[in-house]
């Protein structure tokens, strides 16, 4: 019994840090540069795309998804010089509009591309074997790996934009871009720089997540959603909170799968359990968010309260 | 004079995975009759339901009252399905379904202008079921999507499996990972896994179930989850070895489906599924139904036709039950490699049932 | 330093600045006065480029800036404190310094940080703080202080001690006078006449987008002179 | 000022009135059911627009009234309650109870906070009603009859059916029209645009948004149940957050805030749904870089373009209606 | 009725903020007399505006009552306070940005009805003519008809300023709290603004003023509280104030002085 709590809670934990990864550029973009960019997703799904294409291309996996976030940087570096860099200072609603304009092109694109339908993208013999951890419990090698550069790429943003110069500029340019240029920051270059590396992460996520995800157009607006959830309810623009953020709700999604039918019996009848049960688990990230956003409007870790 | 048939499928969006595969299906049956049907002018429109019920429901109309079409073949999904069965038959005009069976238009909501080509939702599990029985199999991990279909596999699995159903799983609809599921079948150690995952769903499933390492531990059974083609495609080596219960396989020997999968190869490149097949065979009975009652003016003599199924199923042996869903055989199938081609592909393993009737067909009133 | 050769700008396609002339020598303190909306702030964004400008020249230690961006100007030594604080919310006060800090080296941008908190101890006690939260005044040294942290030769502080306590002010007046001494360029736009004649070199009095006046501070103090009169004291 | 009112309900009665116009004329009585669509989605796009424009309370959950609305309309008629005069307060009821329980959740937050507590609350619903095998689950509920207005009426009728939608939509979007242009609505502008202020001034902020939430979905749930009718069937995908979105999308394309916004809005989504994807199955690839040009060069969407293009007759703007 | 309130318009007891480390407000306890003008003075930072937000209700103190024209309205919401005509300037402006300067008065005429969220409103359109001469009355008192169709954001600084000052002015206050309102305006603009609150208002409604500007506290209050970090330093006639060694060393100092 221990194991297998120990196991679904290191499975919650991978599904959070997966969420993290996939929510990184999303919490640069929105929460620190406050643009809110619908097609995140899509750059996502662009990401599994190019690494399937780049494996292909290289034979190597490693080299496929370094090439398939850069190849997302570039067209990320391609929207904002076109488009994105229009509508800083335009209202939220705008933004919305225009990236889900591109959310649609960019799936129907792909889809033109490589077809509606999904496509292969698998892994590399030595990443699919399983290794043994402690208390008996054999854990896909792959997932560990998310793990790992989940944590690199939190540790890496936290650090950009907490203590470095750009980190500040750009939450400074984020909510006065006049100011900022007029002391002497080249704004409009800095947050295409950052939009561009917040597109990489994007693309980063989606080529690590295309082989255990179905690589198919629109792949990436569920994520998005769940991506939203996870930047807001850990507060604006803070990394921590993402983070911390993304691991609860991988927990409380991974725990109410696993456990919350067996939970419910307890109390109720089987029948009535299993209805609800799994009724319940779909909800709880939803009932999760609504919570946290009651009783803390500003998030788990706000980037700073309101006056 | 000519046959107008609208076909209603999911052709954009997620559902397209289904969407596409039948009307690729359609097109074909249409071509290797020359684009006769029953011998007049055949003639297709396509309507994308978006896999959106109101939709659908919009397109049957604009079938109905503004293209005033003899036929209409579709939906591809079962939400869309409710939508407009009732509109189109109660204005008379004859619905076939290629895919979507659910339990209430076999039985009590029967009608005499709907028939389902392939079979009724529950069948393949039902087959399952009895398979199991027969390899004894008593310790069966159960899997399925939170909604009516998932449900209904597991009534139909239910119904004749004797064994033991260490658990059962519904999973939210939209769910991206399955490790926690992953975990929950490793702890239960059970002899076989019976997963029912349409659409991308499968895709994930099948590869993260592989990446868990579980294969070698408990045989993987779907229903509605593996096809030829994209499905295959996408998943890769991690499908081989997974077995599906079907009504139809590529591989079956009967000389309608030899020249399908023939034709079928050559014009797509790939070998057919099984929703291909089914829009197929249901262009085909239209065919041979029109063929029957000489022309498609007496509405009572096509429906007759229809009924008596007068064409080359794909199937072989093939005919409608009492509430027009089929009786036919079920076929347990495994996929591996194609001889020929060597791709993946779902293939025969043997006959479970045959003259299979559905479970609901007493409870329908039609003659 | 800067000259201004019949500027008309504006917002949008409404003109605010009528063929504006000024000339702000080097070294110098020079003033901007005028009552509300005659088009003082609107000067200092011309400056800038942040307004459309429509005609005239705008020439920086003899180089024409027309047309240059905003952060090009302000690295050839331009920096202001504008008007309404304009901090940044979401940066603590250390931050808010360091962001557009010109200094390459962390040691060095401490010890600008340092200096400031010097000047206004008030914000060493609240550097954590987030720029919102601080008090009007507060945010107005803050402003300072981050104008001050980019290293200018020239800077310009438009209604500089707005909010601020009395003495504070006399600490700002006389740190515009150390600056002076070392020949610093300045442009100060604030409405005390009493401290800006005793610091100010040239006054200029802007009315309706234009220059009315301009002179030496006796010329502007003098009691029932043209100053007075335009200023509406 | 009065004159102002008059455009409105010019291009109000031109939107009811196209219908059985384009049907007659093309002889083809299906239009009449395209024309029903937007009718249906107009209403439910101006009630968000009551929030969103006038009140800046950006709902990401809107659509879930849509489903409230078609699953009571769907559950009474199913239970043998099909006149009109019954299913109508019931509707608003419901539908006005929801959105006060997600109202009063949801006004505690603001900004990007709000839009996303709408989507939870809105989600919740959704997978309950995904869920709950006595409404069909996802499969959806088939609704067995239309609603019934009087003996002799004839739901089932095109000409009959389109009538009571029309004049029903028109109604309903008089009626939004007459709430944003009120003094209470001139005070939901107020709340829009500082609240801070507002509340300092005396205006109830929290009550009057609240007021506002509760009309809306209100009115969107009759929209939901013109759908139910429309479509005779209730499935959770109308509460669907891709739905919301899409009602978010009309509202923005049409133009945030203006009176002939949500109108024109839903005529060019109806139009790309039903003739552009007939076009080409790729649709998308045209429609997306439309709402993108739409929004770079015409700051109040469509209502902008209409306005630029010199019809400033036709679309005023709200700023004109006060 | 205590015989000292039947006098005061507003009276706060021992008001204490803390913002986590930091104490804004240490048991601040002042007395605004009815009709009279009390100046709240003090270096910046002491914790004035914060008292502000304390009286008009928009923060809760975490100890502290007060009390307006006798009665304790320590629990009431910023809404109700408002109601009660309790009216507050900003610091920093807080204006309808979105909407022209014609209609931000408009607003504010309306709160002087202290309407309440009523059905008839959502239908009824009467508020504009209703109104109507007196926003041209505004308009020209302060000086901004020839703005009156612009938004906010195209005003000067000062502009917009007086418009914040006008707002106040217009909901019909029973007690007023000015944080700063000369600050933008210039010396002619002040000057105005000045004379209009010595003819206009002083002796018939109560204010509090907090100004960093000298001649204008001097020359306009009945009575000055000075306050330092949090606490109140000395609090008394305009006379004594100016006199006081304490006072000047913390906070007076002739400006020019430098
Ligand atoms: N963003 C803007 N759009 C349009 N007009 C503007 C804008 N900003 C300022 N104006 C107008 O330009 C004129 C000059 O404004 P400016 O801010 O330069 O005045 P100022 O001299 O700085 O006044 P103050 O002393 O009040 O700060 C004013 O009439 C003002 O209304
Ligand atoms: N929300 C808050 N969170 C934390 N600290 C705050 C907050 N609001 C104010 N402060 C701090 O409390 C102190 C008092 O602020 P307040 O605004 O009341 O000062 P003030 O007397 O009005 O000063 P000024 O004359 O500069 O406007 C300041 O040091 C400020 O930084
Ligand atoms: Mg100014
Ligand atoms: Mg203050």
């Amino acid at each position: 019994m221990t194991a297998l709590i120990l196991e679904q809670l290191l499975n919650g934990l991978q599904l959070g840090v997966l969420l993290f990864l996939i929510a990184a550029g999303l919490t640069l973009i929105f929460g620190v540069m406050d643009f809110i960019n619908l097609s995140h997703g899509s750059l996502f799904m662009l990401g599994a795309y190019f690494a399937v294409l780049f494996q292909g291309l290289t034979g190597s996996f490693f080299l496929a998804v370094t090439l398939a976030g850069l190849g997302v940087c570039v067209v990320g570096l391609i929207f904002e010089l076109l488009l994105v860099r229009r509508l800083y200072h335009r209202s939220h609603l705008d933004h919305v509009l225009v990236t889900y304009g591109l959310i649609l092109v960019a799936n129907e694109s792909v889809a033109i591309l490589w077809g509606a339908t999904p496509i292969f993208s698998g892994l590399p013999e030595s990443l699919s074997t399983l290794v043994a951890l402690p208390f008996g419990i054999s854990y896909p090698v792959y997932r560990l790996l998310v793990i790992g550069v989940g944590i690199v790429v939190a540790a890496v943003l936290f650090w950009l934009v907490k203590y470095t110069r750009i980190g500040m500029r750009v939450r400074a340019g984020a909510t006065n871009r006049a100011v900022v240029s007029v002391m002497g920051v080249n704004i409009s270059l800095l947050f295409t720089l950052v939009f561009g590396f917040g597109a990489f992460l994007a693309g980063l996520a989606g080529a690590l997540a295309g082989p255990l995800l179905s690589v198919q157009p629109g792949m990436g607006e569920t994520v998005l959603i769940l991506s939203f959830v996870v930047v807001v309810i850990g507060g604006l623009g803070s990394i921590k909170g993402a983070l911390l953020a993304a691991i609860i709700v991988g927990l409380i999604d991974t725990m109410g799968r696993a456990f919350l039918r067996d939970f419910l019996s307890a109390f109720l009848s089987a029948r009535v359990a299993s209805e609800a049960g799994p009724a319940l688990a779909s909800m709880l990230v939803y009932i999760l968010m609504a919570l946290i956003l009651f009783f803390r409007p500003e998030g788990l870790l706000p980037m700073q309260k309101r006056s | 004079e000519t046959v107008d048939v609208g076909l209603i499928l999911s052709l954009s969006g997620s559902g397209a995975v289904l969407g596409t595969e039948m009307q690729k299906g359609a097109d074909l049956a249409l071509e290797m009759s020359g684009g006769k049907l029953g011998g007049l002018e055949g003639h297709f429109l396509y309507e994308d339901d978006q896999r959106k019920p109101d939709v659908g429901k919009t397109a049957a109309e604009k079938l109905i009252r503004s293209e005033k079409v003899d036929f209409v073949i579709g939906p591809s999904y079962s939400n869309v399905m409710m939508a407009v069965q009732a509109p189109i038959v109660r204005t008379g005009t004859i619905l076939i379904s290629p895919n979507p069976a659910p339990a209430e238009l076999a039985g009590a909501n029967c009608d005499a202008n709907y028939f389902s080509i392939p079979f009724q939702n529950d069948q393949p599990a039902e087959a399952l079921g009895l398979h199991m029985n027969e390899k004894g199999i008593k310790k069966v991990f159960v899997v399925v999507p939170n909604y009516q279909a998932g449900k209904d596999v597991v009534e139909g699995f239910k119904r004749t499996f004797k064994g033991e159903i260490v658990s059962e799983i519904y999973t939210p609809l939209e769910q991206n990972d399955f490790s926690a599921e992953m975990t929950e079948i490793k702890t239960a150690d059970p002899e076989a896994v019976l997963a029912f995952m349409p659409g991308g769903l499968g895709v994930q499933f099948v590869k993260q179930y592989d990446q868990a390492g579980l294969k070698p531990m408990a045989d993987l059974y779907t229903v509605f989850t593996v096809f030829n083609g994209v499905s295959l495609d996408a998943i890769g080596a991690a499908a081989e070895g997974v077995y599906s219960v079907d009504q139809w396989t590529y591989d079956l020997d009967n000389p309608a489906n030899k020249e399908f999968v023939a034709a079928y190869s050559t014009k797509y490149g790939t070998l057919p599924s099984n929703f291909a097949a089914m829009a197929f065979d249901a262009v085909r009975l239209i065919d041979g139904a029109i063929t029957a009652a000489g022309g498609v003016e007496d509405k009572e003599a096509v429906r007759a036709a229809m009924k008596a199924a007068s064409f080359q199923s794909v199937r072989g042996d093939f005919a409608f039950n009492t509430n027009q869903h089929p009786i036919h055989a079920m076929y347990i199938a495994r996929v591996s490699k194609d001889e020929a081609t060597g791709a993946l592909a779902v293939r025969n393993e043997g006959m479970i049932v045959d003259k299979m009737a559905d479970s609901y067909a007493a409870e329908c009133t039609l003659e | 330093m800067l000259i201004f050769d019949k500027v008309s700008a504006g917002y949008g396609q409404s003109p605010v600045l009528f063929s504006l002339n000024l000339d702000l020598p080097s070294g110098a303190v020079s003033t901007l006065l005028g009552k509300n909306g005659m088009g003082k702030t609107t000067t200092v964004r011309t400056i800038f480029g942040l307004t459309s400008r429509i005609t005239g020249d705008i020439v920086l230690n003899g180089r024409r800036i027309n047309g240059l961006a905003p952060h090009q100007i302000a690295r050839m030594g331009v920096a202001v404190v504008p008007e309404g604080r304009q901090v940044f919310p979401t940066l603590t006060v250390v931050e808010n310094l360091i962001a557009t800090s010109r200094d390459e080296t962390a040691r060095a941008r401490s010890a600008a940080v340092q200096a400031i908190f010097e000047m206004f101890p008030r914000l060493e006690e609240r550097k954590r703080s987030y720029a919102n939260l601080l008090s009007g005044g507060e945010q107005q040294m803050l402003a300072i202080g981050r104008a001050l942290m980019t290293r200018p030769r020239f800077l310009i502080l438009d209604e500089a001690t707005e909010g601020l306590a009395p003495t504070i002010r006399r600490e700002i007046w006389a740190a515009l006078r150390r600056l002076k001494e070392e020949h610093y360029t300045i442009l100060v736009i604030d409405k005390s006449l009493k401290p800006l004649s005793k610091l100010g070199d040239r006054h200029n009095i802007i009315r309706k987008g234009e220059l009315a006046w301009s002179g030496t501070s006796d010329e502007l103090m003098r009691p029932d002179g043209e100053a007075m009169r335009l200023l509406g004291v | 000022m009065r004159s102002p009112s008059a455009p409105a309900l010019v291009l109000a009665l031109f939107a009811v009135g196209i219908g059985p116009l384009a049907a007659l004329l093309a002889d083809d009585p299906y239009l009449l059911s395209i024309f029903e669509r937007f009718l249906i989605f107009a209403v439910a796009a101006s009630s968000l627009n009551l929030i969103l424009g006038y009140g800046g309370m950006v709902s990401f959950g809107h659509a879930v009234y849509l489903g409230v609305g078609a699953y009571a309309t769907g559950l009474l008629a199913n239970s043998g309650y099909e006149a009109l005069w019954l299913q109508v307060p019931v509707v608003v009821v419901v539908s006005a109870i929801a959105a006060f329980l997600i109202g009063k959740i949801a006004l505690r937050t603001t900004g990007v906070h709000f839009i996303m507590i709408t989507l939870a609350l809105a989600q919740i619903l959704y997978y309950l009603a995904q869920s709950s095998s006595a409404f069909g689950g996802d499969d959806g509920m088939v609704i067995s009859a239309r609603s019934a207005l009087w003996p002799g009426f004839d739901a089932y009728d095109p000409w009959q059916f389109y009538a009571f939608v029309a004049v029903t939509a028109l109604v309903l979007l008089g009626l939004v029209d007459l709430v944003a242009r009120s003094d209470f609505g001139r005070r939901l502008v107020a709340t829009r645009e500082n609240a801070q202020r507002a509340n300092a001034l005396g205006f109830d902020v929290t009550g009057t948004r609240l007021v506002a939430f509760v009309i809306a979905g209100a009115v969107c749930g009759l929209a939901g149940m013109l759908l139910a009718n429309q479509s005779e069937f209730a499935t959770p995908g109308y509460a669907d957050w891709r739905r919301s979105g899409e009602l978010l999308a009309i509202v923005i394309l049409g133009g945030v805030g203006t009176r002939s916004g949500p109108i024109l809005g839903a005529m060019v989504f109806v139009v790309v749904e039903h003739y552009l994807v007939s076009v080409t199955p790729h649709w998308p690839i045209l429609f997306g870089p439309l709402l993108i040009l739409v929004v770079l060069f015409f700051h109040s969407g469509l209502a902008g373009l209409v306005k630029a293009l010199g019809g400033r007759f036709l679309a005023p703007t709200a700023e004109d209606g006060r | 009725m205590t015989p000292a309130s039947a006098t005061s318009a507003l009276e706060m007891r021992d008001i204490t903020v803390r913002f986590g480390g930091i104490v804004a407000l240490n048991g601040v306890s002042l007395t605004l007399g009815a009709g009279s003008v009390h100046a709240l003075i003090g270096p910046n930072g002491a914790g004035k505006t914060t008292l502000v937000s304390v009286l008009s209700g928009e923060r809760r103190p975490n100890t502290g009552t007060v009390r307006m024209n006798g009665t304790d309205i320590s629990t009431l919401s910023a809404l109700r306070r408002a109601r009660l005509g309790l009216t507050r300037t900003y610091q920093l402006t807080a204006l309808f940005q979105g909407l022209t300067l014609r209609e931000n008065l408009l607003l504010s005429l309306v709160a002087r009805d202290r309407p309440a969220l009523s059905p008839a409103d959502i239908f009824r359109r009467r508020d504009r003519t209703r109104h109507a001469d007196e926003v041209e009355d505004l308009l020209d008192r302060f000086a901004l008809r020839g703005k009156a169709g612009e938004k906010p954001a195209a005003l000067s600084h000062g502009d917009r300023r007086r418009l914040e000052i006008a707002m106040a002015l217009a909901t019909g206050p029973e007690v007023l709290l000015l944080d700063e309102p000369l600050a933008g305006l210039s010396t002619a603009d002040a000057e105005a603004l000045v004379r209009s609150i010595e003819e206009g208002i002083k002796g018939r409604i109560p204010i509090l003023l907090i100004e960093h500007d000298m001649d204008a506290v001097f020359y306009l209050s009945d009575a000055i509280t000075v306050m330092v970090n949090g606490t109140v330093l000395a609090s008394g006639a305009p006379e004594a104030i100016r006199a006081s060694p304490e006072v000047q060393a913390a906070y007076l100092s002739e400006e020019d002085d430098f």
